[in-house]
């Protein structure tokens, strides 16, 4: 059932497959249009217990489209046409996302999995108060709890990400970014899930409220153990803070590994490039060029690796073999013809 | 002679209920051509506001703008009646700016072509016909924007963020200007295009000998773009100097604190949970909010400022007085200075533990 | 009519107005826009060239209050005039009226709306307060009263005042959506260049409020025919006017329906129904067009068959 | 399908006919308010003769017949600057005070006292209640011609109510206390109910015990309710009335008494109707028999062209003229007219005027008067075959009566009569000394500037006379003048048909009995008829 | 407070300017009352000359110049005197209005928002389920609001009152009763008021439901209605709390404009149904050239539209906490 490229990155988790909590297996996702946006091209990831899963890639290679398929937030015109979305329970019971509907569904929800989501600004009702919102989460999901417990819990939530309690009262509009972002990310940690998916969730804040923002998120993950998928594009950020990294590219998976090696040996000249597109706050002023070229037009079919018209080290295959996710021997699973042994002549020129 | 002279720039808005609220308190600084200066700072912090103010689309309530020695206040209001639009146009020759947003500075009822060919129009005595076209094309080959006859025909939808905000910039130039305002010209952008667009302000700089101002809060890119960088708190100007002294030994707290937030790549991961522990122990000694306090006559940092002491209460002392070494940050620069008492010898030696209030 | 005022407030965003060549296609694809432009193509077809046929449509004759025939396909008045001739002849006039209040009061919603959101400071204010009062005057008198002015109820007078009554709820919208659109960045960017107040108002920011206008020119439309209708009912329009609403008038006094006249009553009301709901198909259509978010995305049939608990979010 | 069951009564519960209930309309549009001052201007249906009555009754379908009404009788002194009343005795206010000759006396007085209130600018000098309890009242100037606002519209007042109100003008009089039939029984917007007094003078009357009035918003909806049967007594216009009306009971009947005449009035001042041979063209091209069948199923009749209103004042018609009737349309005959006045038919059919441009005619009409649009469309067509070109130009009422005052206006259509005096009806229709000149208000009558001196010489004559003889004559010379001079273009009686539910009353006036002008729109006849009409069991 | 000071300011010098308004309007109007009346005395008899003048002093028109006029109406105003009829003359304007305004605001009021409130219910929920088969609904609501209101009316009245006979065919309430809140009238009151309201329903449901279902499309769209549903919230409470609550906030604000509309824009239904309300008693006093009546119910209408968007501008603020701020 599960395809090739599924089964090798498992084998390759170093023993910790027992203790996945998500794994998608060759997700698909389109915009419905006159020509359909294969936003999400067979991507498989899993996502273990109290792991940072950081996915990155340049804007619009399609890792929002994904962060929904994960929580089954697609809405038309998106539609996943592939792939299974599993998650694995700490009692061992495995459910299919694809097949919960109706109450079943929404009883997942954010007990599971929630999420924060892209522009969390604007994730918030604008005319009804914070508090409320928060209700409604305890509400729905905890029918037992009584309006004064509630009140507590949703106080000690914005504690929790360093908002005074008495906020609760507030409306949206009369928190500052920094702070909305938090109570989002309050929200999101409402019911304890074990999945949180984080969509850039700082992206539009000044680096002194994303640092503090990111601190909060990993004392919380430190405290509550839950797992993190967290999206950017921000390359450097995600080093910091992810245990494994994803980086897409074109609606695929190109590198799939440990963050601390990423930074160290990335292995597709497309995650090198996005290193070199950070300029170093304190190394050495040097000549510095992003990666040239624009990303494919994701309403085309694709020939060969989607990379190659802006790849440096691009060779004869890569124009006509699309490059299969896998693993060179010892290293991490990364879909580069480069790594390819059958390619081996070639790689050793063209890598690093 | 400097393209641009600031001095002693102060903004109001008025607010609700008739108050005021100073976004720019008493700036001074100055542009030189060919050279980019930085203005850096948290959200808030005014630096769009000197923008809007120098592009004109908010009065200043006092200070002194010059524009290539000529004093645009009295390039305009001054004037006579007939001339003032005219003014105002010369005015708009010299100076032009890129804002943001590059979803929204191009109007999208409009083609590329639309937008540069008004510029043109307007100010670079050209008239309708084949050689506008060609000044046209040639604006999009000096952004890169190629093949430009394609491009031109588009509608601002059809391109990526990277490219309409080189048509922006294309647009900017069109008119040949001095001096360049760019404001956060790249934060919405994608990390490897930010990187393109920079590069090439940073080559038309050269190549136009123009004067630039790069408004934004990555201190990597305002140490790598620009020459100077000048850092913005609540309004005034808190340190200035050459750009890798101020990244490299900044002297404020404020200056400090941004530049241990940004990411880091190359920091190993026991410095970074260390670093965060840090932050935490510090955070605990301070109450959960204290961004919405008062602005008083103290210091405006002293809220947050680890080593806030009783003497920040009082204003610090004004920028240029502070010259030469600072105190605790290694060597100084020249033309390096920060507005706080810790670098002042006279104020209290230990910097305090606790948070003055 | 709160047709007009509530469908106008929906805020088409302006950035949807995206043209080029799969425009066309995609208009071709909307069923609602074709079968619009269809109707009112028709009528407009009917009113240019339907008088060419018909001499005088108010001729008397001898045959009075018969029944649809082969003479007279919409049967005759009372006093013997063709029904048939009546409604095609209508059409002009009705149309007229309809398209000139419409343009009308669009234009000058248009001035007031996107020139005081432009201006603000007082003269916004003024301009507001303006529209304001216009929202609270009585209609009624004000017709009277330009009526009695120019002498006669015929087609200017009463072109005006439904015009004049009829502007100011589309003003308020385009107000606000000025006030908006003028502090974009490509609005300061034009400023920024130094174009002139007019070029700014007229080539940067119309032109992202032309689907807010269409939209409300249509309206306007629908509602200059309603008003029209209206006036005629109540007796204030000059009788030798011939619109559909003044023949429903005629026929409504010599009570043809309940003295069993059907097909002088019918044809008129029906005609203005079809053509308004006509009108607003186009507005569905291009609403559709020009705003993706209201287009109704449909899943090939085998295919939702085949995903009946499907991945989109459950509702 | 709309029986006589179904009407006001069965749903009331109480039934129409035994209980006496009548339900009426007027034709009102404004709202009931309970307010019955006499001095309203904006006659209240009700008050005028059903709850305050005049001294006489002059029926308006029948000149010269008077009736004794509060008074029993009269008698004018020898130069008719007094008048004598001899009053009725065993009247009582509603009140239960008796009706005295000082009432009669107070009420006359009240004009020379508050001249405001003197609203028919009667030349009252004083009245006085004589010992024997008749009233004579005195005049400034001879007051012959004036008796029917006199006698027969000056509503009595009781003394001891109005002599304790300090505003009379603005008084509001809910709980009137009059003489008549008939006291104030509920009022709202919609409803006003009148109840039979009991303590009525005049035996056996009335006969209804109720009569309800219903106010309407237009012709539509009261000739909705008048179909259906809803109604007893109505004057509407019903579209169409034998289908709409007639037929759908063989009860329903329609009273059609002419009461004006309607006309089209040329300005004989100015512009092209100035012309008596256009006027007389016109006139010729018409066919109002077509029109008057086509419009009003041949409910108003031709009239004639001495502009005599018929057969109301048969009794001054010179009897040589009484076969001159109207034809049949005659375009030739119009054609022939007009081009021996020197008028020539143009290429495309239609006449020029003397100067050559086109012969065209603007007739004004009220906007939403629908018939008369009808009956202006077939004027067109039957003009345009004469080669007359008629313009139609419908303006707002309050337009149109100031065009109309103003003499501003080649052509209008208009109606006019109600009165059941003929000197009343020929003196303003035609004085020319009267009316003043274009531009200058005219409230009067001669709209159209009518003049001539030998016309306005025969009507001071009548005036000044009582003698019947010498009036007549002077009339039969009137009719043969305006047979001459065209000063108006007479169309048809005005159709004032009235329908009577005949399931619900009888004893109503007829062609054959016009005891009083039917309409209930008319007062104080509507007072008469209502005394008179029975509940039909 | 500086807010709803603002506000106050504006609203009173809209008030001023509409009552100027309503002061000029009628008089613009060429003609007299006087001849009016003498007009209509003509069509029920000859009237004896003089008698125009001698009106004129009865019903006290023409003193003074049109400025003082004007001072004298202000005046009038601020002591509440609104003056005398002259239709039914010496009958107070505020009579008048009061009776016919209790009429409207039973039914055109109550019709009008229950035409709302069905309209934003419908959008709601055709909103919701855009793509189904409900969306049908749209336009053939939108064909019948481009029927001309009183076309349908009169179709409705012949087939409903006068075929099947289920309702009266016209005014406000059984003529035979008396009008009081006692069970006969109020039940006669509403079978009277069924059908007028129902057409007017009919007619007017479609511009508020499409209105609201295009905000309510839009508002799907908006990223805190995904992250309610992210969320696990029940459907319902989504499409009420975080979509509809939304949606409906430009349908507010137009609701307040239509009041004015309610008013005049019945002048039609109230002749169609011959029902005793505001409409009606304005055209009645319009054709009669009675300007202190004309007055009145302009007066009364201006009111009740700014009253309604004073009212709207300050809930505003509670319906949507942001405005306080802009
Ligand atoms: N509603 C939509 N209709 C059609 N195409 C869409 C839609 N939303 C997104 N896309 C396309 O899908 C692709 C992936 O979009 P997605 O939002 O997932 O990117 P992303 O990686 O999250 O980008 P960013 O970093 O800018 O958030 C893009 O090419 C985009 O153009
Ligand atoms: N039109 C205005 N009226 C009132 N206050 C304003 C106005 N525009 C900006 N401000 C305030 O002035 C201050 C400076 O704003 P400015 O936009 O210049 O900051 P910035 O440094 O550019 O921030 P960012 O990085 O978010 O763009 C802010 O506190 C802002 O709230
Ligand atoms: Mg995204
Ligand atoms: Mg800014």
């Amino acid at each position: 059932m599960i395809p090739s490229t599924g089964t090798e990155t498992r084998d390759d988790s170093s023993g910790l497959g027992t203790d996945l909590v998500l794994r998608a297996s060759n997700v698909s996702v389109e915009y419905a249009g006159s020509r359909p946006t294969r936003a999400v091209r067979e991507v498989s990831l899993e996502l273990r217990r109290g792991e940072v899963l950081g996915i990155v890639g340049e804007s619009g290679c399609g890792k929002s489209t994904f962060a929904y398929a994960l929580t089954r937030m697609l809405r038309p015109p998106a539609r996943m046409t592939a792939g299974v979305v599993e998650y694995y329970g700490r009692d061992g019971e495995v459910i299919d996302l694809a097949a919960l509907s109706g109450d079943r569904l929404r009883e997942f929800r954010w007990n599971k999995i929630s999420m924060v989501f892209q522009s969390a600004m604007n994730a918030l009702n604008p005319v009804t108060g914070i508090g409320s919102q928060m209700d409604d989460i305890f509400r729905t999901h905890r029918p037992g709890m009584d309006k004064a417990a509630r009140r507590a819990r949703a106080g000690q939530l914005l504690e929790m990400v360093g908002i005074d309690p008495r906020r609760l009262r507030s409306f949206p509009h009369e928190l500052s970014g920094g702070m909305r972002q938090r109570v989002v990310i309050a929200m999101a940690l409402a019911l304890e899930p074990e999945i949180v998916v984080m969509d850039e969730p700082t992206t539009a804040l000044d680096v002194l409220v994303q640092r503090e923002i990111l601190d909060e998120v990993e004392r919380l993950r430190a405290e509550l153990g839950f797992s993190v998928v967290f999206i950017t594009h921000d390359l450097a950020l995600l080093l910091e803070i992810s245990d494994r990294l994803a980086v897409m590219y074109a609606g695929q998976v190109v590198e799939y590994a440990p963050a601390e090696q990423v930074a160290t040996e990335p292995l597709h000249p497309y995650t090198r490039g996005l290193l070199r597109s950070f300029p170093d706050l304190r190394g050495q002023r040097r000549e510095m060029h992003g990666i040239p070229g624009n990303p494919p037009d994701l309403r085309e079919a694709l020939v060969g690796c989607p990379f190659a018209p802006r790849c440096e080290s691009v060779f004869e295959p890569c124009r006509e073999i699309t490059p299969p996710l896998r693993a060179p021997a010892g290293g991490w699973p990364v879909a580069c013809h480069l790594h390819d042994p059958a390619h081996d002549d070639y790689s050793s020129e063209g890598g690093r | 002679m400097s393209a641009l002279t600031v001095t002693d720039l102060t903004v109001d808005y008025r607010q609700r209920g008739g108050s005021r609220f100073r976004a720019v308190d008493a700036l001074s600084f100055a542009l030189e051509p060919g050279q980019t200066l930085a203005l850096v700072g948290e959200s808030g912090s005014g630096k769009s506001t000197v923008v809007r103010t120098l592009s004109r689309f908010v009065k200043p309530s006092a200070g002194e703008i010059l524009l290539r020695g000529v004093d645009a206040a009295d390039g305009v209001e001054r004037g006579l009646p007939r001339g003032r639009r005219a003014k105002r146009k010369a005015y708009h020759k010299t100076m032009q700016l890129v804002f943001q947003d590059p979803f929204a500075s191009l109007n999208p009822m409009h083609t590329v072509a639309h937008h540069l060919r008004r510029p043109l129009l307007l100010h670079g005595g050209h008239r309708r016909g084949p050689k506008l076209e060609a000044a046209v094309l040639d604006l999009l080959r000096s952004v890169n924007l190629t093949p430009a006859e394609d491009v031109a025909r588009k509608h601002p939808h059809e391109l990526s963020g990277g490219q309409r905000q080189r048509v922006a910039i294309a647009r900017a130039l069109a008119t040949d200007p001095k001096v360049l305002l760019a404001d956060e010209p790249v934060s919405m952008l994608d990390v490897s295009i930010r990187l393109e667009i920079l590069n090439l302000l940073d080559r038309l700089k050269q190549d136009r000998d123009l004067a630039l101002l790069y408004v934004t809060h990555d201190l990597a890119t305002a140490r790598h773009f620009s020459s100077q960088i000048m850092v913005m708190y609540r309004g005034e100007v808190v340190e200035r100097g050459p750009s890798d002294q101020v990244i490299l030994h900044p002297a404020h707290p404020y200056t400090r604190m941004l530049a241990a937030a940004a990411p880091d790549p190359t920091v190993s991961r026991a410095a970074l949970a260390e670093a965060r522990a840090q932050r935490a122990a510090l955070r605990d000694t301070r109450a959960a909010e204290h961004r919405e306090s008062v602005l008083d006559q103290g210091c405006r940092f002293r809220s947050r400022c680890p080593f806030a002491m009783p003497v920040c209460a009082t204003r610090p002392p004004d920028l240029p007085a502070v010259k030469g070494s600072v105190p605790g940050a290694g060597a100084g620069g020249a033309g390096h200075a920060a507005r706080c008492w810790l670098l002042d010898e006279s104020a209290a030696a230990a910097p305090a533990a606790d948070s003055a209030d | 009519m709160p047709a007009t005022v509530t469908t106008q407030l929906v805020e088409a965003p302006a950035e949807a107005a995206v043209r080029g060549s799969g425009v066309l296609r995609t208009a071709l694809r909307s069923r609602r826009l074709i079968a619009g432009l269809c109707i009112v193509g028709f009528f407009v077809l009917l009113g240019v060239v339907g008088p060419l046929f018909f001499g005088n449509p108010n001729l008397v004759g001898t045959v009075q209050h018969a029944g649809p025939s082969a003479a007279h396909w919409f049967g005759t008045t009372d006093i013997g005039q063709d029904v048939f001739a009546q409604t095609v002849v209508g059409a002009r006039a009705t149309l007229e009226i309809g398209a000139a209040a419409g343009l009308i009061a669009t234009v000058v919603s248009v001035v007031i709306g996107i020139g005081g959101g432009y201006a603000g400071g007082w003269v916004d204010e003024a301009l507001a307060l303006l529209s304001n009062v216009a929202l609270v005057i009585p209609t009624l008198p004000l017709v009277i009263v330009v009526a009695a002015f120019v002498k006669n109820t015929g087609l200017l007078p009463t072109v005006f005042v439904i015009a004049l009554t009829s502007w100011a709820a589309s003003a308020r919208v385009l107000r606000g959506q000025t006030l908006s659109i003028r502090n974009r960045d490509y609005v300061l960017a034009s400023k920024a260049l130094g174009e002139p107040v007019w070029r700014i108002v007229l080539v940067e920011i119309m032109p992202n409020e032309l689907p807010i206008i269409v939209s409300q020119y249509l309206f306007a439309m629908i509602f200059a025919i309603l008003a029209q209708a209206g006036l005629a009912f109540l007796g204030l329009q000059s009788p030798d006017l011939l619109t559909w609403g003044n023949t429903l008038y005629f026929a409504q006094n010599a009570q043809a329906l309940s003295s069993g006249d059907w097909w002088w009553f019918a044809p008129p009301g029906l005609c203005i129904a079809l053509l308004g709901a006509g009108l607003a198909l186009i507005n569905f259509g291009l609403d559709e067009l020009l705003n993706p978010r209201l287009r109704v995305y449909r899943e090939p049939r085998a295919r939702r068959a085949a995903r009946a608990d499907g991945t989109e979010t459950g509702q | 399908a709309c029986g006589s069951g179904s009407g006001s009564g069965s749903k009331s519960g109480s039934g129409s006919g035994p209980h006496g209930l009548i339900t009426v309309t007027t034709g009102s549009t404004s709202p009931f308010v309970a307010n019955f001052n006499p001095f309203s201007p904006t006659v209240q249906p009700g008050a005028n003769g059903m709850i305050y009555e005049p001294l006489m009754f002059f029926n308006t379908a029948r000149a010269g017949d008077v009736q004794p009404w509060l008074a029993q009788s009269y008698s004018w002194n020898s130069d008719g600057t007094a008048i004598t009343f001899k009053l009725r005795s065993g009247v009582t206010w509603n009140d239960g005070k008796p009706f005295s000759a000082a009432d009669v006396a107070y009420t006359f007085n009240l004009d020379v006292q508050e001249p405001a209130l003197n609203t028919k600018g009667l030349p009252i000098k004083n009245a006085v209640a004589n010992a024997d309890g008749s009233v004579t009242v005195s005049f400034t100037k001879p007051a012959y011609q004036q008796l029917v606002y006199i006698a027969g519209k000056t509503l009595i007042l009781p003394q001891h109510i109005w002599s304790g109100v300090s505003d009379k003008k603005t008084f509001a009089d809910a709980k009137p206390v009059g003489t008549g039939a008939w006291t104030v029984g509920k009022v709202n917007s919609q409803v006003m109910e009148l109840t039979a007094n009991p303590h009525y003078y005049m035996p056996d009357m009335p006969k209804a015990k109720t009569i309800r009035f219903l106010t309407f918003t237009g012709n539509s909806t009261a000739d909705q309710a008048i179909e259906s049967g809803e109604i007893d007594w109505g004057g509407g216009f019903v579209p169409d009335i034998k289908k709409n009306f007639l037929s759908k009971n063989a009860k329903y009947a329609v009273e059609d008494i002419p009461l004006s005449v309607t006309y089209l009035v040329p300005n004989y001042k100015q512009g092209p109707t100035a012309d008596k041979a256009v006027r007389q063209a016109i006139s010729q091209a018409l066919d109002r028999e077509f029109i008057s069948q086509s419009v009003y199923n041949g409910y108003a009749p031709p009239t004639n062209p001495m502009d005599l209103l018929t057969p109301n004042f048969n009794s001054i018609l010179d009897p040589s003229l009484a076969d001159q009737k109207f034809g049949k349309a005659d375009p030739a005959g119009a054609k022939q007219t007009l081009q021996s006045a020197g008028y020539a038919l143009g290429s495309n059919g239609m006449f020029n005027d003397k100067s050559g441009k086109p012969l065209e005619i603007t007739v004004k009409q009220v906007t939403g008067w629908s018939d008369y649009t009808s009956v202006l469309q077939i004027a067109e067509q039957e003009l345009a075959a004469a080669g007359i070109k008629l313009n139609v130009q419908a303006e707002a009422y309050a337009s149109f009566i100031q065009d109309q005052n103003n003499g501003d206006f080649q052509l209008l259509i208009d109606n006019f009569g109600y009165t059941s005096d003929p000197y009343q009806y020929y003196n303003q229709l035609l004085n020319g000394s009267v009316a003043p000149p274009i531009g200058q208000v005219d409230q009067f009558g001669d709209y159209g500037r009518f003049d001539d001196p030998q016309v306005d010489s025969l009507l001071a004559d009548v005036s000044a006379t009582q003698d019947a003889n010498k009036q007549k004559q002077d009339y039969y010379r009137i009719e043969h003048l305006v047979l001459q001079d065209v000063p108006t273009i007479p169309l048809f009686a005005a159709q004032d048909e009235i329908e009577f539910n005949g399931n619900h009353v009888k004893d109503y006036p007829t062609t054959d009995n016009p005891y009083a002008a039917p309409p209930i729109w008319l007062q104080p006849d509507e007072g008469w008829v209502a005394l008179h009409i029975a509940p039909a069991s | 407070m500086r807010y709803i000071g603002r506000k106050l300011g504006f609203y009173l010098v809209a008030a001023w300017i509409a009552i100027t308004l309503n002061f000029f309007l009628p008089r613009l109007i060429p003609g007299d009352p006087v001849a009016v009346i003498i007009s209509k005395q003509q069509q029920t008899g000859t009237v004896p000359l003089g008698e125009a003048d001698q009106l004129r002093r009865l019903l006290g028109l023409g003193s003074g110049s049109l400025a003082g006029q004007y001072g004298q109406y202000l005046n009038s105003l601020a002591h509440l005197r609104f003056g005398l009829s002259i239709t039914v003359f010496p009958t107070p304007v505020i009579d008048l209005v009061r009776q016919a305004v209790f009429w409207t605001l039973i039914l055109v009021g109550i019709a009008t928002l229950l035409s709302f409130a069905l309209g934003i219910a419908l959008g709601t929920v055709t909103g919701w389920k855009r793509g189904s088969r409900l969306d049908a609904i749209v336009p053939a609501t939108t064909l019948l609001t481009a029927v001309p209101y009183f076309w349908l009316a009169l179709l409705l009245v012949y087939l409903f009152a006068n075929t099947w006979q289920i309702f009266p065919a016209q005014g406000g309430f059984d003529p035979a009763l008396d009008v009081g809140w006692n069970g006969a009238f109020i039940s006669s009151a509403i079978q009277h008021s069924l059908l007028p309201a129902i057409t007017l329903i009919v007619a007017s449901v479609g511009g508020w439901l499409l209105g609201m279902r295009n905000m309510m499309v839009a508002t799907l769209a908006e990223d805190y209605v995904v992250a309610a549903e992210a969320k696990g919230l029940t459907p319902l409470r989504v499409m009420a709390k975080y979509a509809a609550r939304n949606a409906v906030l430009p349908s507010v604000s137009g609701f307040a404009v239509s009041i004015g509309f309610v008013v005049t824009g019945q002048i039609v239904m109230e002749q169609v149904f011959n029902y005793p309300g505001v409409g009606n008693l304005l055209f009645a006093a319009v054709q009669n050239q009675d300007y202190p009546l004309m007055q009145g119910i302009f007066l009364a209408i201006s009111f009740a539209v700014l009253g309604a968007n004073l009212l709207v501008d300050l809930l505003y603020g509670f319906i949507d906490p942001r405005t306080k701020e802009a």
